[in-house]
């Protein structure tokens, strides 16, 4: 025999994963074009995206405020490896970069697209903006990318 | 109670193990164990076994893997961390000895990344937020190449430094006949090797492997060599990844406070005198750099400086990783165990080409989740 | 065992969809829950142990949805990927080690978010079992016909176990309400013969000096293959309620909580642990009222503990299951400290 | 801005990745002889003489290493079934004590109703003419005529302690 015996399978899990209040809210928030966070006023903390609990003390963040949808970039990488998306179940589109974005007025990073496919030309500290897609559905693709405001 | 390590079992990790079943892979390293701790399966009062159940597909992976750790009848936990998951099973097997519960518990860790084609990326991916971080997210590698970014960043260094982490591996790893990557690599080759996720290239980054660890821990060693366990800790970190660095400003916070627990432990005041060896958890080049200087091998942006002295080799004044550590060899589920395994070894003097001369204390660290460490630091008296 | 007691317990109401909350904010409500109960808080919990399923939630390392809820950044923590009775003797070890003196157990499980049986099919060997299109419902079906045929038994007795279940529930505020009808699931059981898929969470605070004591604990695995085992037969079960029953010194409890998850199981479990007919068993309807993934287990310490707390008898015994039809079985016995 | 006042939405994902699960020695030495002769065997525990199918490397019981092959069935009694409603039509699962091995495989009941089985009923197994090394290449078990060889014949494994 050629090769041991094996079995093979590709077995397709489907989910549907619950967004949460907070998490429901911030969605709602992309299509209307806004960046939303949770805040506790006791830490403070500032948090995007926006969750029950604070990062810092773990009790309940009870505000949700808007936050300007321009940042700091504090990280990131240019993914050129191919490898298969779990959602898709085929190879995801690359090269693409990404990286943590600190969004004015708040205390963590954000991660996501950005326009920019050259590493050379991003540097850490950079300012950056969110640009929305123009037809929104209130979800995460709602948020295209971030671009270099410099 | 005082908990010893009597015995270590591995199998010669590979890329691919297509001639043993999951269970029959983690025989092996289980009866290596029992005969080096010169036991016999009843020996054992307890298994805890841990394994990632996405990267074979496998749900509770523990259930079928009895035909091979010897669980039928015996009590068996599953841990299961991530990266961390071989370390988390050494602290649940100490800390289930130390308690009292059992007298004698084997760990056992395993992977089978083959299983997944070489898809290992697109379970890693599955860890993180569906909604928020899987989209961008490329596995361990592109979440290792953010903090590679931020060290870069901070301190200027170069490719090239971090490659010296690679070369320096793969000369430990071709002494080491469980090791899976042990061909000799250049600075020029790391540099040169394919851009996975800027700035990690092929060379920087750990392989993906096929293999199993199993390691003795027990209270009552009687006469056999022993490695004792003098400090075990663990850092945990936030949920999302955006947060991992807040505050800090870096990604090697839960590993600083891991190891400064860990040394009070011990009971140690000045580590790197008093540390012997080191098998550290580098995923990748730029993480050894990272990490080496949060255990307090050398001070911030030096560690490229400490590998480029030779004070990490094997006849280095603080050797890190004589068996080729992670970036040579990696089954995800065994990985941390491995780490405590070749610890012990050092510890027990019985690490053959890679032994490391008169080890006293040995540390094993784990890395894995968003971000979180774990440290077991190994002493030849308890 | 050095004394390891309860400080607390809390749990969600168990039902078949919180769409309302994420892992986070279920694991959010049951620890915050926790505190407003015990009057702790996350600065004076030294250690955490967590229970749930990478297949369940859809996540690789599944822990990490619930790590800011729990407090877990900054401290030590781990997870047990089996059910949380199993989770519970890893978080007692940490304490009876002398390491940390209190430690917040949580487990969660949520039905509603993937496939039960597809998942559940993943978690058969690949090679023998999981071709055939076995599932946990199906592997009950085999299980139940094996017990009645062994003993000579009537259907009848399994719809009638589930009638007690079910009237049980109904008294229980946090038992998962569905309308399951009398129609055949996986035969010889029926649909209200199996226990539901629910989703809800359970925390429980771990230290010294509270009400209810963990005075000992059985666990142990059998093979894997189902024909391997007399399915008729408890397996195991017995093994380790003997261990447990031993550690603790007690020789009956007063009352039991069992993971049945089918009226099958709620006989097929009481006769492996040995339950006389005057202990009451599963007062909360058991498994069969709510059975939220791997919290199931440590919702029956939960409600011994708080049963015996409130002095409905001075011993409990709490039992969690992990794999099929009970290939590994988990026994607590707890004590009311006098 | 209220989160306990939005309406809670879910997002749709799934996971999907390819795996291949090597069958090694046990399994391997079942599978292949099942496939290229179709033939079923077993392996016998040299310590308590167990006769294991599926077949494991070691004895759960004693942990002896098993190697010594045994042949098996095509023979075999139900020790209990139940109907699989996730395909259509229901699939009868069963578990078949083949002649010859103290433990029961897992699999299909083909050619007969769900109300003509009857747990002790002997059977026998069927063969797929195109076999690929896959515990499918058997199609599953059928009735069979002959009565059973021994008493001890649809009685289930008697456990692996």
């Amino acid at each position: 025999m050629s090769e041991p015996i094996a079995v093979r399978a590709t077995p397709e899990l489907h989910f549907r994963y619950a967004a949460g209040r907070y998490g429901s809210l911030f969605l709602r928030g992309l299509g209307e074009g806004r960046i939303l966070a949770s805040r506790c006023a006791r830490c403070p903390r500032t948090l995007v995206p926006p969750r029950v609990a604070c990062t810092h003390c773990f009790g309940k963040m009870e505000e949700i405020v808007e936050v300007p949808p321009r940042g700091t970039l504090l990280a990131f990488t240019l993914v050129a490896f191919p490898f298969l998306d779990p959602f898709t179940g085929v190879q995801r589109p690359i090269p693409y970069c990404y990286g943590m974005v600190q969004f004015e007025g708040t205390d963590n990073t954000f991660q996501y697209f950005l326009s920019e496919k050259d590493p050379s030309k991003l540097r850490v500290g950079q300012r950056v903006e969110a640009v929305f897609n123009e037809v929104r559905k209130g979800e995460l693709g709602d948020l295209l990318h971030f671009r270099a405001l410099e | 109670m005082n908990v010893a390590i009597i015995g270590c079992g591995q199998t010669n990790h590979r890329s691919r193990r297509l001639d043993v079943s999951a269970p029959e892979l983690i025989d092996e390293a289980v009866q290596l164990a029992l005969s080096d701790a010169r036991i016999g399966p009843d020996g054992i009062d307890a298994i805890v076994v841990g394994n990632m159940e996405h990267f074979e597909g496998i749900h509770l992976s523990d259930l079928w893997a009895v035909e091979g750790t010897g669980g039928v009848g015996k009590p068996q936990i599953k841990v299961a961390t991530g990266g961390t998951t071989g370390s988390s099973l050494a602290q649940a097997a100490y800390y289930l000895v130390a308690s009292g519960f059992y007298r004698t518990v084997m760990a056992v860790g395993w992977e089978r990344l083959s299983d997944s084609e070489g898809e290992t990326t697109t379970g890693i991916v599955t860890a993180f937020d569906p909604i928020y971080e899987r989209p961008t997210l490329a596995g361990a590698v592109s979440g290792l190449a953010i903090l590679a970014c931020q060290y870069q960043a901070k301190f200027k260094t170069r490719a090239e430094d971090a490659a010296l982490v690679v070369v320096q591996a793969r000369e430990n790893a071709a002494r080491n006949p469980h090791a899976h990557l042990t061909k000799p690599v250049t600075v020029a080759d790391v540099v040169k090797s394919p851009l996975l996720s800027s700035p990690i290239r092929y060379l920087d980054m750990c392989p993906t492997s096929d293999g199993a660890c199993a390691v003795v821990f027990t209270s009552d060693p009687g006469d056999r060599k022993s490695a004792w366990a003098r400090g075990v800790a663990s850092r945990h970190n936030h949920t999302y990844l955006g947060d991992v660095a807040e505050g800090s400003a870096d990604f090697k916070h839960t590993l600083k406070l891991a190891a400064a627990e860990a040394y009070r432990l011990a009971g140690m005041s000045n580590p790197r005198k008093e540390i012997d060896v080191v098998e550290m958890y580098e995923p990748c080049t730029w993480a050894a750099l990272d990490w080496a200087e949060a255990l307090g091998l050398c001070g911030p942006g030096e560690a490229a400086g400490l590998w480029a002295s030779g004070a990490t080799r094997l006849d280095g004044d603080i050797p890190v990783n004589p068996s080729g550590g992670v970036l040579c060899t990696n089954p995800i589920g065994a990985t941390g165990l491995v780490r405590v395994a070749e610890a012990a070894m050092q510890v027990r003097g019985i690490a053959g080409a890679r032994q490391v001369d008169g080890v006293e204390t040995a540390m094993a660290t784990g890395f894995g989740g968003s971000f979180w460490n774990e440290v077991m630091i190994l002493g030849a008296k308890p | 065992m050095k004394p390891v007691s309860i400080l607390g317990v809390a749990q969600t109401k168990h039902c078949a969809r919180r769409d309302d909350a994420n892992y986070m904010e279920l694991a959010f409500e049951v620890i915050q829950d926790l505190f407003r109960k015990t009057g702790w808080s996350h600065d004076r919990v030294d250690t955490i142990i967590s229970a749930s399923s990478d297949f369940w939630d859809g996540r690789t390392i599944s822990e990490i949805a619930i790590q800011d809820p729990a407090g877990a950044p900054g401290k030590s923590a781990s997870k047990v990927s089996m059910d949380g009775a199993f989770a519970l003797i890893y978080a007692a070890a940490r304490i009876a080690s002398g390491a940390f003196k209190t430690c917040l157990v949580v487990a969660h499980g949520k039905a509603s978010e993937g496939e039960p049986r597809a998942i559940a099919n993943a978690g058969f060997d690949p090679l023998f079992q999981r071709p055939i299109g076995i599932d946990d419902h199906t592997a009950l079906g085999l299980q139940a016909r094996r017990f009645l045929e062994k003993r000579g038994m009537l259907g009848s007795v399994l719809a009638e176990a589930a009638a007690q279940s079910a009237a049980a529930a109904a008294k229980n505020p946090n038992a998962h309400r569905r309308a399951a009808k009398h129609v055949l699931a996986a035969d010889p059981l029926h649909e209200d013969e199996i226990a539901p898929d629910s989703d809800g969470a359970c925390a429980l605070l771990l230290g010294e000096g509270g009400p209810v004591e963990l005075a000992g604990f059985g666990c142990a695995t059998d093979a894997h293959q189902l024909g391997e085992r007399d399915l008729g037969d408890p397996g195991v079960l017995p093994r380790a309620s003997l261990e447990a029953h031993r550690m603790a010194g007690v020789r009956e409890v007063d009352v039991a909580e069992i993971h049945d998850a089918s009226s099958a199981q709620t006989l097929l479990w009481r006769e492996g642990l040995g339950l006389p007919e005057r202990v009451a068993l599963n007062p909360s309807g058991g498994a069969m009222g709510a059975q939220p993934g791997f919290a199931t287990g440590l919702v029956r310490v939960a409600e011994v503990c708080e049963r015996l707390a409130r002095g409905e008898g001075r011993t409990g015994l709490a039992h969690g299951m992990t794999g099929f039809v009970g290939q590994a079985h988990c026994v607590w016995i707890l004590r009311r400290r006098s | 801005m209220n989160p306990e006042q939005v309406e809670p939405v879910a997002v749709e994902g799934r996971i999907r990745i390819p795996y291949r699960w090597p069958a090694g020695r046990a399994a391997g030495t079942f599978l292949s002889l099942l496939a290229a002769e179709g033939r079923l065997v077993g392996l016998r525990c040299p310590t308590c003489r167990r006769v294991a199918v599926p077949p494991t490397a070691r004895c759960n019981s004693c942990r002896a290493a098993c190697e010594e092959q045994v042949p098996v069935g095509p023979g075999g009694s139900v020790t209990t079934w139940t109907l699989s409603r996730r395909t259509s039509p229901p699939q009868i699962l069963a578990l078949v004590r083949l002649d010859g091995a103290d433990t029961a495989l897992l699999h299909r009941l083909i050619g007969l109703k769900p109300e003509d089985v009857r747990s002790g009923m002997r059977v026998e197994a069927v063969f797929e003419k195109d076999r690929r090394g896959s515990i499918l290449d058997l199609a599953g078990f059928r009735p069979a005529p002959a009565e059973p060889p021994s008493a001890s014949a649809g009685k289930p494994a008697g456990g692996a302690r």
